[in-house]
């Protein structure tokens, strides 16, 4: 089973970026579950969301302590939340950051990272304030691991995304030819 | 060197879970500056509940006491006669809750603690839905809005039917004293809870809290929505002592629509829908007005 | 100390005065409406010095109780059926938050049909909720009852808050004599109430605020778990001493009637006992081994003294005031659990009986004593009965 | 500070402020304030949500911003009359 830990802030779309990427392994003909945690459904406050991926039925119920691969949509989460916690030795960590892998400190692991942010300002996904990124960190996601295929996260944009499907999909898309693999 | 317009102590710590802008946050910063600090709060189930603090931190410098939706009436109707009991004098009651857990499921509790004359103070920080929650539509929610559960869709089905008028409700329950107030005139509310303060009895002040999350608008705007929503009596500001009616702030009315451009739930709205509540707007100020001149004549 | 003859509903007015309970929140409802109405009478005439809240529901009763607990007030108050079952989410609330309200409530069947006649399953579907639980027998037992049970719930170790039932009717309206205890000595007995946390703007907290999964919800309910565990001794403890101070005890968690030496025992809650000391006394001067455990205290669960009586007797028959659809009585439920690994077990039926305020008659006591009797030699021959049940059909 | 039932208050209660909660990691745009513009009324004070403006106990000085706890909301920049609050995109300083 291949577990993967979403990390975010509330509006910035983690939840719905744990459920896209199942809907897309699902495509793909995997059985998947997809879940938050958080207490505080509050613009901005930490939230986590989990998505389990498998070729047999999911049935454990529980939060995911060893993920597989850890995404973290809001850099700033880094200092505050110790995101790599339980990653698997050789576990890939993807990153919305505008900077590149080598320069991320403090966080061991593979290294993947993306300027999300500004990919989503730029499709107009979500306000300048509050950008949702969780689209385009997944295009980030299909480059940085081979659990699910691009194509198979745009489709699951195109069905599952509340709005601007079509904006979306190209934040993915752009994410994927963006984002840079670290060496470590 | 300007002189400061409200007082300068604070109550509120930083650090609580308010989303940004959050206009229920700002009432309670000025309500509390009017009450000071021997008040103690009573907050049932509402955005307050989870933002002044999750275990171990409280973000107020008094006591704070979180219950059960429907009882904020109750609640402080308990603590009240509890400290008559003990004998422990001039200590403020707050009851403070959402539009949610005023207008609809706290509406018992309340009518009871006022119709009972506690000496209290209930405060209503409106936001116009069960924003806790994550935006369902409450009585508190304005004719027009759009919310999760008014969202819109082919059927036009955003929320039917007037807000319902809570402080009317509590005028016809003859208490001492009853306001609104709002975010963007913390002098007025101020000077509002003050009097209230003053008053032995069953007050009731109903903020209006605007909340950028909720309807969907920048969070630095929420003071100037505030300030637009009485600007154009969408929200009027008055105060009804013992059944005389008093309107604190009499602005140049600016049209509705420069309110309601600005909140992504009223973006829906055709232009006749806008018209029909202007309509409805122009009315009710008409009749505040006529209810100060007659209330005032008596 | 003055000898009298009042009601259970007038017992638990008198309970809480001499309890100097300061706030009392109440909602009236049949048949608890003259308890209410004894306190108002009290404070108009001076006799009583309490805030009487006259809310508008039972809920806020619950909650006006509450939050008047954690400013620092002792607080009393009753209610009936529906009424209980409307406070149930404050019945959790109360314990959740530590307060030691204390509340009379008046066992009644619950709707529809309408019935005010006498019923468990109000207060045994609140078995759950967090509250010591205490089933009166005499009106006697409810005034002292409410004394001892402020001392128990306040003391700093237990923190929990106590319901005693008394069942409509059979104890709500009848009269009985009474002993009522003098002021002053039930002062000595019971000190004011003197939480660790309430509200104090001196000294401001938050009660009650999130909790994640991960920080301490589960400790806080475990908490709760062990100050019901050692309630067990508290109430025996206190009983004791109020025995010595009154003269009077009324059990402890299983009151015992001539159950040494007894075959086949019947335990049952309220007053149907006191009909059953009577069958047992006749069947004893006819030679029958039989005896009486009264169920007194169901939260905490006197398991421990049922288990002690279970191995001296071969047949043990419940008495279900109650009924759980889909199981059966809840104390033949619970009281099985409790001998399920106990190594001597007797035959254990279940007689569901006095449903929706059904006479309990001597005869019907005599009738399930015989079934149980003949339990003996030929073991159990229906696990649940329902008795006196008009079945119809032919 | 509690580690378990055995120290817990068994009244489900705070023990601290939310001083403690670093909220400025909510924000994605921060206010700057223009001493030059400002002329020290402390609107920008008074609409704070976050109680994260600081001003002086003389009322002399040009406010202060709390970055620890502003959430970059921007009433302050919305309402200060001189226009001397500028929010700026957060920089990814360590």
């Amino acid at each position: 089973m291949i577990e993967i830990r979403f990390h975010g802030r509330g509006g910035q779309g983690a939840v719905t970026a744990a459920n896209i990427l199942a809907i897309a392994a699902f495509k793909e003909g995997k059985d998947v579950q997809a879940f938050p945690y958080f207490g505080v459904e509050r613009r901005g406050a930490p939230v986590t969301a989990f998505t389990k991926i498998d070729d047999k039925p999911v049935r454990i119920k529980s939060q995911i302590y060893e993920p597989d691969y850890v995404v973290v949509l809001d850099s700033s989460l880094l200092k505050a939340v110790n995101v790599t916690q339980g990653l698997k030795n050789g576990g890939t960590v993807i990153i919305n950051a505008d900077k590149k892998p080598e320069d991320i400190k403090g966080v061991q692991g593979k290294i993947a990272t993306v300027d999300a942010t500004a990919i989503a300002v730029k499709h107009g996904l979500g306000s300048k304030e509050a950008p949702i990124v969780n689209t385009a960190i997944l295009g980030a996601f299909a480059k940085a691991t081979d659990v699910v295929k691009l194509e198979s996260i745009v489709e699951s944009i195109m069905d599952s995304a509340p709005a601007k499907k079509k904006e979306n999909a190209e934040a993915a898309k752009e994410a994927y030819d963006n984002t840079l693999i670290g060496g470590r | 060197m300007a002189k400061l317009t409200i007082p300068r102590e604070e109550y509120m710590f930083p650090g609580h879970m308010g989303c940004l802008g959050c206009g229920g946050v700002l009432a309670m910063r000025y309500v509390l500056k009017a009450l000071g600090k021997r008040t103690i709060v009573s907050v049932p189930a509402c955005c307050w509940a989870i933002m002044s603090g999750i275990f171990p931190n409280s973000c107020l410098s008094v006591p704070m006491v979180n219950t059960a939706f429907e009882t904020t009436g109750a609640s402080v109707s308990g603590i009240r006669a509890a400290l008559d009991a003990l004998g422990i004098k001039d200590v403020n009651v707050l009851g403070w809750a959402g539009d949610g857990g005023t207008l609809d499921i706290g509406i018992q509790a309340l009518s009871g603690a006022v119709e009972r004359g506690h000496d209290i103070i209930y405060v209503c920080y409106d936001n116009e839905a069960y924003m806790n929650t994550g935006i369902q539509r409450s009585s508190g929610t304005p004719e027009g809005a759009w919310t999760t559960t008014t969202p819109v869709g082919k059927t036009k089905a955003w929320k039917k039917g007037p807000k319902k008028n809570m402080v009317e409700i509590m005028v016809a329950h003859k208490i001492p004293y009853t306001a609104t107030a709002a975010i963007s005139y913390p002098e007025d509310l101020i000077k509002k809870v003050t009097k209230a303060k003053n008053i032995y009895g069953p007050k009731y002040i109903h903020i209006f809290s605007p909340c950028p999350t909720g309807w969907r608008m920048p969070p630095g705007k929420s003071v100037e929505i505030a300030r637009l929503a009485v600007q154009t009596c969408a929200f009027p500001l008055y105060e009804i002592e013992n059944g005389v009616y008093n309107i604190t702030k009499k602005p140049k009315k600016k049209p509705l629509k420069d309110y309601l451009q600005m909140q992504g739930r009223f973006r829906h709205l055709p232009e006749e829908e806008i018209q029909k509540m202007q309509k409805d707007v122009d009315r009710e100020w008409e009749i505040l007005l006529k209810k100060e001149e007659f209330t005032k004549s008596l | 100390m003055v000898k009298s003859v009042i009601t259970g509903n007038y017992a638990s007015s008198y309970g809480a005065k001499l309890a100097r309970a300061q706030v009392i929140a109440a909602y009236p409802i049949t048949p608890q409406t003259s308890v209410v109405e004894k306190i108002a009478e009290f404070v108009a005439e001076g006799t009583m010095d309490t805030q009487y809240i006259k809310v508008e529901s039972e809920h806020s009763a619950m909650a006006a109780c509450i939050t008047a607990s954690q400013t620092g007030a002792r607080t009393f108050t009753a209610t009936s059926a529906h009424g209980l079952t409307l406070m149930h989410e404050m019945l959790i609330w109360a314990s959740g938050a530590r307060t030691p309200v204390v509340m009379t409530n008046i066992n009644r069947a619950m709707a529809p049909p309408w019935s005010v006649w006498a019923d468990h399953l109000d207060s045994v579907a609140q078995r759950d909720t967090g509250w010591i639980q205490y089933y009166c027998e005499s009106n006697q037992e409810v005034l002292d009852t409410i004394i001892t049970a402020y001392k128990v719930s306040e003391s700093r170790e237990i923190m929990l808050p106590s319901m005693l039932t008394l069942d409509a009717f059979y104890l709500s309206h009848t009269y009985e004599t009474v002993d009522i205890p003098d002021q002053d000595k039930v002062d000595k007995f019971l000190p004011p109430f003197d939480p660790l946390y309430k509200f104090d703007v001196e000294d401001p907290h938050l009660f009650g605020s999130l909790s994640f999964p991960h920080q301490f919800y589960m400790e806080w309910r475990y908490q709760i778990a062990l100050s019901m565990e050692r309630a067990r001794d508290k109430i025996l403890e206190i009983d004791k001493e109020f025995e010595s101070m009154f003269g009077r005890s009324h059990g402890g968690l299983l009151d015992l009637y001539r159950c040494d030496g007894a075959e086949v025992v019947l335990i049952a809650a309220g007053t149907m006992a006191s009909t059953i000391r009577e069958v047992v006394d006749q069947l004893r001067d006819e030679g029958e081994k039989v005896g009486l455990a009264r169920l007194r205290v169901f939260r905490p669960f006197p398991a421990k003294e049922i288990r002690e009586l279970a191995e001296k007797i071969d047949v043990l028959g419940v008495l279900d005031r109650s009924y759980s659809f889909g199981y059966g009585g809840a104390f033949f439920a619970e009281i099985g659990g409790a001998l399920y690994n106990h190594p001597d077990k007797p035959v254990l039926k279940n007689y569901v009986v006095g449903i929706g305020g059904r006479d309990v008659t001597p005869n019907t006591v005599r009738g399930i004593f015989e079934n149980a009797l003949s339990l003996q030699d030929r073991g159990l021959d229906k696990e649940i009965e329902w008795i006196e049940l008009k079945e119809g059909g032919e | 500070m509690f580690k378990g039932y055995k120290d817990l208050p068994e009244v489900p209660m705070t023990w601290d402020t939310t001083f403690v909660n670093i909220t400025g990691s909510w924000r994605t745009v921060k206010p700057v304030l223009d001493p030059e513009k400002c002329t020290k009324c402390y609107i920008c004070w008074k609409f704070c949500p976050e109680v994260a403006i600081i001003i002086d106990e003389e009322l002399k000085e040009v406010p202060k911003i709390d970055y620890d706890h502003c959430k970059g909301c921007a009433i302050c920049a919305n309402e200060c009359p001189k226009k001397a609050i500028e929010m700026v995109v957060e920089s990814m300083e360590e």
